[in-house]
């Protein structure tokens, strides 16, 4: 991962890191605080814990979002603190509604001047944001609201796994990760666990990212910990709900940034100082797929 | 046998919130008070209904109660499960969302909502979520229900940013916009039940909870209140509707 | 099969009998032409051998698609006939490239007024079809090619399994069959297995088309020969050379009417003509998908 | 050891169009005459070459020869097989593919394509089978290269329709249309290759095969022909590339 995020981010970059509640890769927030990247965009639908951390850590001028929350808890204080008061350091703000973002990785991992979409019309996000615009439709039906393509310069993208080509499987919430791939630049996959080949040949209907368009694959175990993955574990509920409270003023989320991104040298020394039985814990059983046959047709 | 008749305002909503969505087949639906409400119209009056989470989630059966729209909980053992896009474009924009229930900091008159700021938007004295699925959800769903706390600070002349749009200005304004959805229909809280069953599209007090008023109700209200001509007093929650929510539902009272 | 045609197609009809190779449901449109549909306009990327024996039967008046071919063989002669020469009727034909129409069924399916998409600049399918539309992008970056919502009164669709309420699932070539079944007013789904629904929540992410969205449910196993149900049957090649012959002349497409269609009451029928032995000799073999674990989360 | 030295017209395409096709990453392939070229380039010059194919398979491992691009064989033990929606939004439109193989009745000296009808679109003589995925493959793939057999019939000084674009009128047209790929480079025929590597961006002849001349060549083009002034002799298909073909790729001579 240190590797990854030094070879593919740079100070300046627009950078996503997504997925809808589950699969929110915080071993690439965390490495990217660690490396003290400077000036980043942000982009993500739902900026999460792990763009309050990032946030809080000073590594971003900018975030294009749709909806800033503490998913079932609350509020988003880092990121309030730097919207409000500029602590930190201010924070620009470039925000759509879910679909609008949804649309907007839509036309760019497509390659379309602007994806439209049945929202905004009466609206004041329409004056908040100038780049969604409307178009008239040739048919005279009306017109639709649009907005531009969005292109990452890397995404972090967390799975179940993937080959060493990068051919990502992932089940459960697919989120906007398959978007986002085809959206991004670069793409880092991050995985629980790396198989062969032969294991992503064997369904290839669940292949939702390419290798094709992969540039580097880390294996992360838990390294979406404390959001989710399908199967492997389940939320941190805790860690959510005391970030609530460990957010609150910017000293404690510094003293937290100090304590378990700084003073950790990588993923595995945060795991480590976690400990096994939390993370046996959110172990979530198992209720298997079944299987399909595809034939063989030889 | 202890029937319980004392019930705390979330229980008034939840029970008030299920019994506006009778007959009602595919829901749109966040976790919490919603969740509660349309799992109380299932196992009661409405058997049938589909939940539809914004996260992708089609028939989801959790295991356990969920804590949020994306817990793996919901995942699991559901009916269908499908990208972010899909379930905006081909669900939501599709048509298929019969009734979605929403919330927000700020409702006027005409059922429009914010979720974005208090105060200026460049300057915001508070920084609120802001839409999320919202305003497309406000424009595409065929009927709106809303479910908030009354109170003063809530429900406001004007507010202070419009991020999803109710009935905007009243009267036909949807229809002249072209939205495909009908707005708001109905806003249950913990001391009344509005409608906009009116031509001006206007919230209006239809029914009040035990120990309130007309006069009462305005209080916590902005504007000055049109009133149903036939107000009605609220059946309170009956101890069957009780028993569900605490018993099945809500065992830990997380909601209570 | 028989209800469900009398009930869904009514004279007039856009109908869709959609899959892309795979999952073409011969059994509804053989059903159709035995109930002597009249003036249904027939919607298809690939029309193929089945729109080939219906446009021989004279069930449409219409066509709209994107490649006219006998995949792999050559010519689909009936329509040819019909387009060249009028025989058994003309067939009026409004045309795509496979884009156009994917977009049609996406416009359709999300309820927008039209698609965009990179294709048709400098080409005389402009000229040919005057439903294809440009729009000027907002973003300054020029125009581009739309074309406007497809809705069927009613698809056919075939699937491996599906449970009673339509839940369905499909592997394989995907083909459009989700984008065409949430375009669709009216759906049916014809599959070689009815289960549990228990089989369906096994595996959510595998699920394309919500029972949400679908009127009825045929049990039709080898619904689709001569096509081809991938981990059921392979395709029948052999029917496929043959009808190149057989369709050469309107009295010999006629003929194989009569026996395969008018011929038989029912599906059950014409597989029993066709013979075990032919049946057996499509079988795909076996290779298994694997499983996954979504987890309990209890 | 007997080394073959006749080859079929058909095999001269093959070995050709594997020959361009050095040094390329992610094809757009049908089956055929292109997807036996692909493999002959995977098995001699281009191992990591990656093929898409039209019905949405990236990476297939087929355990037997592929009748159509649709073949079930092709799915089995394939890396990825998604929608004909993503295939064509993400997988071409999104740029990923480096060269397309395209094919057609007819071409005009700029490389534009017909595969629609023979006569009038109204009324035609012949109804061929229209675009399918070639007109925005042909726009969006960033190199086109076409394999055709070299006839009168098919080389016409105009197209009866123009169903996917080359290079239009020549020039940089489709720039100014705006179209992302860079159309023509190469057309591979039984008897000749071409090039349009010229500021016209016409069709020109740079190999003949053994046995042709620049006047042979022309004899089967309607239009007066560009000769690229270093006209080079076709090399043969080496008895290497002719036994791939012949004994993994094709054995049932199905091709030839």
């Amino acid at each position: 991962m240190s590797q990854a995020v030094s070879r593919f981010v740079n100070d300046g970059d627009v950078v996503a890191i997504e997925g809808f509640t589950a699969f929110i890769c915080f071993a690439a927030g965390h490495e990217i605080i660690r490396q003290k990247k400077q000036e980043l965009t942000l982009v993500r639908m739902t900026p999460d814990l792990i763009y309050d951390q990032m946030v809080a850590a000073g590594v971003a001028k900018k975030m294009i979002f749709s909806y800033l929350g503490n998913p079932g808890v609350g509020s988003l204080y880092a990121i309030r603190r730097a919207v409000e008061k500029g602590i930190p350091r201010p924070l620009e703000l470039e925000e759509y509604s879910h679909f609008g973002m949804v649309a907007r990785y839509l036309a760019g991992a497509s390659n379309l001047p602007f994806f439209p979409l049945r929202s905004y019309t009466g609206s004041d996000m329409l004056a908040a944001n100038p780049l969604i615009q409307f178009v008239q439709s040739p048919y005279g039906d009306g017109e639709i609201a649009v907005v531009p393509p969005l292109k990452p310069d890397v995404a972090f993208l967390h799975a179940q796994r993937a080959d060493a080509q990068g051919n990502t499987q992932l089940w459960g919430l697919l989120g906007m990760q398959k978007e986002v791939a085809f959206a991004a630049k670069k793409v880092v996959i991050v995985v629980e666990e790396v198989v062969e080949e032969a294991v992503i040949r064997r369904d290839p209907n669940r292949t939702l990212i390419p290798g094709l368009i992969v540039d580097a694959v880390v294996h992360e175990p838990f390294g979406a910990h404390p959001s989710y993955v399908q199967g492997y574990y389940d939320r941190d509920n805790a860690f959510y709900l005391d970030w609530g409270e460990q957010s609150k003023t910017a000293e404690s989320t510094d003293a937290w940034l100090q304590e378990w991104v700084y003073g950790v040298p990588d993923r595995a020394a945060y795991l480590q100082k976690l400990g096994q039985e939390r993370l046996a814990s959110l172990n979530p059983g198992e209720m298997w797929s079944g299987e399909v046959n595809y034939g063989r047709y030889a | 046998m202890t029937q319980p008749t004392e019930y705390t305002p979330s229980e008034l909503m939840i029970v008030n919130a299920a019994r506006a969505l009778k007959g009602k087949r595919v829901v749109f639906v966040g976790v919490g008070l919603p969740n509660i409400a349309c799992n109380l119209a299932r196992r009661s009056h409405s058997p049938e209904m589909e939940l539809v989470y914004e996260s992708g989630v089609f028939g989801a059966h959790p295991a356990r109660l969920p804590l949020s729209i994306g817990d793996p909980t919901l995942v699991s053992d559901a009916t269908a499960v499908t990208s972010i896009a899909d379930l905006f474009m081909l669900y939501l924009q599709g048509g298929l969302i019969e009734v979605a229930l929403l919330g927000g900091a700020q409702i006027d008159r005409y059922g429009n909502l914010n979720t974005t700021v208090v105060g200026d938007y460049a300057q915001p004295k508070t920084r609120l979520p802001g839409s999320g699925g919202a305003c497309e959800i406000a424009i595409n769903a065929r009927e709106i229900f809303m479910i908030m706390r009354l109170n003063r600070r809530a429900f406001v002349e004007k507010l202070d940013f419009r991020t999803s749009p109710g009935h905007l200005d009243g009267g036909n304004a949807r229809q002249k916009l072209g939205m495909p959805g009908l707005g708001p229909q109905v806003v249950i809280t913990d001391r009344a039940l509005f409608t906009f069953d009116n031509p001006e599209r206007e919230m209006m007090l239809t029914e009040v909870a035990t120990g309130e008023t007309a006069e009462s109700i305005q209080s916590h209200i902005a504007w000055p209140l049109r009133i149903s001509p036939d107000l009605r007093q609220m059946t309170p929650p009956t101890p069957t509707e009780l028993a569900i929510i605490r018993q099945e539902l809500d065992p830990a009272g997380l909601y209570r």
